[in-house]
């Protein structure tokens, strides 16, 4: 169980707003995080991993506490490892498809059979720039699968894919998911998307 | 380490030869360091690591020693004689004529707070009465080299300089000069020092071109390129 | 404390300043756009007076402005243009020696700029000068200013090629750089602390305000 | 032609890189994350040679190490060091006046990169250090190899201050631009020359290789 | 009508490979170009806009020969005065979002209805950096219609926007773009999402 009970004033032009959560998300399971451009989808996701600090609040993940602001206890982004999937990316420019999976994760037939399931067996010598925008958005969710985290926070993750892609993609996300047991957070615009994929749906406001 | 000789800057040349000389007499390796009497003083106050000074004057060694900078009292070398020069044909017959010319746009002269030179020129230009009327036109340089060459380059017309600069600018066909009066400004008694920082490795050797530099041999040298010895 | 050398040394440093904001912007222009030999070249030698040492250029310009060249001489005779000892080859002097610090900065912002951000006016039918002037110009503003108090502050600080073509020459060429190398070669150190702590107060204060002003202003909620 | 001097300025040029290649890049990736008071101060600090009069610097510099005064003197007295008119002092002196030469560009380009990328790193339990090698660094390093040229190569060029604090003492300080200068002054117009060839083709071969290899490489179908 | 015979290689980096098209685009319709992502949308809407050019063919529309590298004719960008919507919005840093407007078209009641129609009206003062990116694109849309185009080129216009915003403003572009007669070309990730605002389908292979 990932228990939240966070709060974080984001300044936003058109006025100050808040990001609150109060909610446990259930174990081995996929939450989509659905709610409007703006709202904090990516914010919360960051909190999650420790890339960034609410105003106040508490995480706590299948019994462990990783933040509690009272206590001023917060776990290093290093110590919380979790899988993350960032809006943009955030591919390493000089490192090749094999380099990539290799530096989160070093267990040769695993990374293979991602390899695989992300269709990138053709590419395994390609730099980031030289994939385009759906291949790269695949790298950045192998490379996140690849540390074999216990938690996946997975933010907008099938925007530059095409319909037919993401669909076989998904199924073989979400058997691996299972399989694994990962508990899985993932942020979207359109909650219809994920329809097969997330088990659980949680609106942001 | 070789010894280290600083030289102003009207005897770049000359010590050249000198040194060549002294080589040969006594094998003995030396360095010449040139500029402004001024600056190379300023050097050595901080620091500068220099067995020898031979300064364009009298003043700038006196002062070093007398502010312990230095181990012999200082002596002089030769005296030096200041000529007004420029390159290509000008007519210097009438030269104060020539500076007063409006077309006569700049005379580099020594900077006289830094070169003896320069004072020997600013002394002269102020016993003809000229100093007021050209001080618009002058164009210090930094020490009588850095006139040799706005002279040489044709960056200005004319300069006060060394006359040591006739006997050893190779190209001294395009030179037009005339020698200054000596009485229009005080000698240019240049003096030599052996400085404090000798004492590390160099004391004997610094002593020995000191002695040499009054031997005949150097005198002879000294005059041909233009300086008067004592 | 004579102030001459300082004020000559802003008057310098404004007009360099000046002339390079109105050649250097549009070059830094020219040449962010594609890449060729050509070009890189060029950018290559704009890039010079940055490294090439103050002696060589001093030397090179006072050879070729020198009377005693056929092309000085020209200038000087038949223009009246004098080059040497005069205020005029010190701004000369200093806009090829400050150059590349107007024109980088610049480039690189030209550079970093979305190509379709010009493209866009572009389709709307504006021309290439009102695009540059309405959208490119104030999207690098920050570039601009940096480039202008840099260009500004280092023409404030020229020494070794004022030195070689300059001379010293109170209220013409004795820049403050030049003042505080003659106050110490002279041994008044004073003077030359004077002089010092002028340049370096003027200095200072423009690179901070620089640096304030062109800091990001959004703070980022995701800290 | 004497190559003493010109092998004097590569050697000095190579040893200030080396050290403000291994200084610099830390205090460049300090610099470059989020800005606060004292940051921008130290930044404008660092910057500041880029445009003081190198007098003003030699100046200072030649107060400080002189042994006239007391904390010369203890340098010189009690170390045994001494920065005036020693290959130690230049070196000294080049790292102060290179510094913004190293540390601007790579500052600049850890900026640049998208937070994300080093964020990444960490939820890998990759610690800092190992990020800045593996990550970053390899990311940056165009602009490392121009921070390195132009630093290797503006150091080549330093004159003012080497004037200053140096002198020029045959074999120790009298590296390729104060040989130039004294050429110059000694109306060796032809060593001067050599001299200024040299320097001038040496500093625009590395130049224009550096801005040849950092061309982008990827060709745009979009044009 | 909008005749394109065009042909363009493109060097992906996974092999070389065409872009092909020869094809009539119905004036005042909305047609969706769909595509997996790397087979040339943003291209073929870049060559129709002048801002790149084909290996080879013609493009005339309405009649008028816009395009024919046999005879060396290229109108300009600023000639062909296409609204263009681009991928990454390209909008101008400086200025606020009724100077984008005015930089694209003078009409001022028109400014208002379009501002009106993208819901912005509350952020006139607004300059990019200060708006979501939702609104962001919506004011690249709204900056390309203030130019009052014959031909409405947009790339991935509404990829930034959550689901009931995009519907509303679909409905409205819809009939602006009737009223107004605007032939309009949108390259689309996802055919179904442009489903009753798109008239035809064109693929990309
Ligand atoms: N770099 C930034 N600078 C300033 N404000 C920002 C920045 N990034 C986000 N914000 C503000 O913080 C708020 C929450 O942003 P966040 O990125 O978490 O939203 P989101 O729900 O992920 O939106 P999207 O669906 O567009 O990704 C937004 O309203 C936005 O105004
Ligand atoms: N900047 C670039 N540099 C190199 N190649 C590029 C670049 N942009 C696009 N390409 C290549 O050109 C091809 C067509 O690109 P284009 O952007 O037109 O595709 P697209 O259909 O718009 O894709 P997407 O749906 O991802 O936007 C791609 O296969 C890509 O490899
Ligand atoms: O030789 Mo001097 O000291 O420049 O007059
Ligand atoms: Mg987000
Ligand atoms: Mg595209």
């Amino acid at each position: 169980m990932i228990e939240v009970a966070i709060k974080k004033s984001l300044n936003r032009y058109d006025g100050p707003g808040f990001l609150e959560v109060n909610h446990s998300f259930t174990d081995h399971r996929v939450t989509a995080l659905s709610g409007p451009s703006g709202v904090g989808k990516t914010t919360f996701l960051r909190i999650l991993a420790g890339l960034a600090t609410p105003d106040e609040g508490t995480v706590r993940v299948q019994g462990a506490t990783w933040l509690d602001t009272r206590a001023s206890l917060s776990l290093s982004p290093q110590q919380r490892r979790t899988g993350f999937v960032f809006q943009d990316y955030a591919l390493f420019q000089t490192m090749n498809v094999t380099k990539h999976l290799e530096y989160a994760g070093a267990d040769g037939p695993y990374l293979e059979q991602l390899l695989s399931i992300g269709k990138m067996e053709a590419f395994r010598k390609h730099l980031p720039r030289q994939l385009s925008g759906g291949q790269q958005q695949r790298l950045a969710i192998l490379r996140a699968l690849a540390l074999k985290p216990r938690l996946l926070l997975m933010d907008e993750p099938f925007s530059a894919m095409d319909n037919k892609l993401k669909m076989s993609l998904m199924a073989d996300l979400k058997k691996l998911i299972t399989d694994r047991k990962i508990t899985c957070l993932i942020a979207t615009h359109y909650p219809f998307e994920t329809e097969g994929f997330a088990d659980e749906l949680f609106e942001l406001t | 380490q070789p010894l280290r000789i600083a030289v102003a800057a009207n005897a770049q040349f000359v010590i050249k030869i000198l040194q060549a000389d002294f080589k040969k007499k006594t094998g003995i390796e030396t360095e010449a360091i040139v500029g402004s009497s001024g600056k190379l003083a300023a050097q050595i106050r901080n620091g500068a690591p220099y067995d020898l000074f031979l300064s364009a004057d009298m003043e700038f060694p006196t002062a070093l020693f007398k502010e312990g900078f230095g181990v012999t009292r200082p002596v002089e070398y030769a005296s030096g004689s200041l000529i007004l020069c420029g390159a290509g044909t000008v007519d210097l017959r009438d030269w104060q004529a020539y500076l007063l010319d409006p077309r006569v746009k700049n005379i580099a002269i020594a900077n006289p707070v830094l070169a003896p030179y320069g004072k020997a020129a600013e002394q002269a230009l102020r016993n003809y009465q000229l100093w007021d009327k050209v001080s618009a036109k002058i164009v210090p340089g930094e020490s009588i080299s850095q006139v040799n060459t706005y002279i040489t380059t044709g960056s200005v017309p004319i300069g006060f300089t060394t006359e040591s600069l006739i006997y050893e600018y190779t190209d001294k066909t395009k030179l037009t000069w005339i020698r200054i009066d000596p009485k229009v400004y005080d000698r240019i008694s240049q003096g030599m020092i052996v400085l404090s920082h000798s004492r590390k490795r160099n004391y004997t050797r610094a002593i020995r071109f000191l002695k040499y530099l009054s031997s005949t041999s150097a005198k002879q040298i000294l005059k041909k390129n233009g300086y008067q010895v004592p | 404390m004579d102030w001459t050398p300082v004020w000559l040394s802003l008057k310098l440093s404004a007009i360099t300043t000046l002339i390079l904001l109105v050649t250097g912007v549009p070059l830094a222009w020219w040449l962010s756009r594609k890449n060729s030999v050509p070009r890189l070249l060029l950018e290559a030698l704009i890039t010079m007076p940055l490294v090439l040492p103050p002696s060589v250029l001093g030397f090179y310009l006072l050879l070729a402005f020198s009377p005693q060249n056929a092309f000085g001489k020209w200038l000087h005779e038949k223009l009246d243009l004098h080059f040497v000892f005069s205020f005029g080859g010190l701004i000369l002097a200093s806009i090829i020696y400050s150059l590349p610090f107007m024109v980088s900065p610049v480039k690189s912002a030209f550079v970093h700029l979305p190509p379709s951000m010009a493209e866009a006016s572009y389709t709307m039918g504006k021309s290439v000068r009102e695009t540059l002037w309405k959208v490119l110009l104030p999207a690098i503003r920050p570039a601009i200013l940096t480039a202008v108090v840099l260009t500004f502050a280092h023409t404030l600080g020229e020494f070794g090629v004022v030195l070689m073509i300059g001379g010293s020459i109170p209220g013409v060429t004795k820049v403050a750089s030049i003042a505080i190398y003659d106050s110490v070669e002279s041994m008044n150190y004073a003077h030359a602390n004077n002089y010092s702590l002028v340049l370096f107060a003027i200095t200072f204060v423009i690179v901070t305000a620089v640096f304030i002003i062109n800091r990001k202003p959004a703070k980022s909620p995701l800290g």
